[in-house]
């Protein structure tokens, strides 16, 4: 029900990537966490994320906005934030405020790992 | 008969409670299994965006969440005492991306966009007294519901 | 302040949303988890029997649950309108013995005999429009509850 | 959270034994489905009956009735009732409410059917 977040390292064929794994729940609530921990990767100095969703069991739109805020703070150091997500009840969020077109989204962390921009 | 209603100090972690409350009074009422996350995420927003409007305009006054169970099926209404709905959005997408940034609060328009995204039937009326967003979903027959004989014997 | 109060038509289903609610609005008040286990039975046996007495004797009223998060710790009333609570039980077991057999309903006063002997604080207050059951538990210093910060943000 | 029901017999020394395993919630909303099993039970003459409470997360006094209820039917014919728990929560209610001294409470189910009265 709480929101859970831990975070690694894996290297791929582009460099470093973070990894952060979500999980339960992304609301108005949680949101604040979620912010603290992109913003904190970011001040020192991991530029490369990925976001691993598949645990998350629900998300709205402040956790949207949450995500966005993270994608254009990565971005201002020319970085990357993928996301993870096969659950299509996720999905259909991400689809329905047009973000598939905004973030790239995988099938599994190697995947994101892998790619490149 | 409204089913349920619910009053809420206009705290974040009470939009969890509306959305528990909400879903499980909606499958009681016989809303189809395949409706619970639709109804969960839009009564989810709805709540956020009245939540959020109260701690900044009406911080000593509750959010009301309505659940009806009528004749036109199921029915959840929101009500606010914030000042009136802006312009519908029109591109959510950019309304994420420029509001989506450090302000920890549900932005209201970017939630109501979402909730009509969702849901086919709601309606937003904006009175004197504050916005009242109404969403409404069919529900099967009476005698298909689950339980339809457990309730009849609690009559 | 009252943080979260329900209102719910007096139907055996409702119950467990009841319990949802409360259990989940002491949480976010901070209520030590070791408590929790005795909330969720107490609120259970208080809605359980008033929802049976109204749906006995005002099913078209619905019983209203008050979580308050006050000086005095956390409070719970639930409210009904139905006839006097009996004298109290002094002896549940034998109680349960007679009168647990085909009925569906909850036995209103080995609910409360439940209530009473579980909870410490428990106050039961019969007036003209009905019997009031109001639950207390102490809450933790302010400053030690979870999400203090957070909660002082959101003002 | 809703209320699982199952049964199957196992025979101990003192003759065939019904288990029935409950899961979930036994409150006044679920609490007739288990009432209705137990009558059906001992209507089609199986009256040594081991209720598994392992997998019960929430009993209120409307189950314990219930339960009570069918303790009278199997004594009626000089039949048995013993419950399944080590749930200290579960426990606790059944205690308070002294039904401790009116069930045979076993600690599992090899236990509850090899006892005799
Ligand atoms: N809206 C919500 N979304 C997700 N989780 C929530 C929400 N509201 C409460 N919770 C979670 O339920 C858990 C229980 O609350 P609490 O006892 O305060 O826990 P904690 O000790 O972690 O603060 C919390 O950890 C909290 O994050
Ligand atoms: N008070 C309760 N205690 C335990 N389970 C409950 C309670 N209220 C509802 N439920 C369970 O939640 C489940 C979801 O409701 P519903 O969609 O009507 O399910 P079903 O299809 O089994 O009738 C139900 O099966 C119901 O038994």
């Amino acid at each position: 029900m709480d929101l859970s977040l831990s975070t690694r390292t894996e290297s791929g064929p582009g460099g470093d990537r973070t990894v952060v794994v979500v999980g339960g729940e992304i609301d108005v609530y949680t949101a604040p966490k979620l912010r603290e921990q992109l913003i904190d990767l970011v001040s020192s100095g991991q530029y490369h994320l990925v976001v691993d969703m598949e645990g998350v069991e629900f998300l709205d739109s402040t956790g949207l906005g949450v995500l966005v805020g993270g994608l254009k703070r990565v971005r201002a150091h020319e970085g990357s934030l993928r996301l993870v997500c096969t659950q299509e009840r996720i999905l259909k969020i991400f689809r329905i405020t047009g973000l598939t077109k905004v973030f790239p989204i995988h099938s599994s962390v190697e995947e994101a790992v892998a790619a490149s921009d | 008969m409204a089913v349920v209603e619910l009053l809420l100090a206009p705290l974040p972690s009470h939009v969890r409670t509306a959305r528990l409350v909400v879903v499980a009074a909606a499958r009681r009422a016989g809303l189809e299994d395949g409706l619970l996350d639709e109804l969960r995420l839009a009564i989810g927003e709805a709540a956020s965006r009245a939540v959020g409007l109260h701690a900044r305009h009406a911080p000593g006054t509750p959010v009301s969440v309505v659940v009806t169970d009528g004749a036109r099926g199921l029915s959840v209404e929101v009500t606010d005492q914030g000042p009136a709905a802006g312009p519908a959005v029109d591109d959510v997408t950019e309304e994420l991306l420029d509001s989506g940034s450090d302000q920890d609060d549900v932005d209201p328009d970017v939630a109501l966009a979402v909730v009509t995204g969702l849901v086919d039937d709601v309606e937003v009326e904006h009175g004197p007294g504050g916005t009242v967003v109404t969403m409404r979903w069919p529900l099967p027959a009476r005698s298909e519901r689950p339980g339809a004989t457990t309730a009849a014997s609690e009559a």
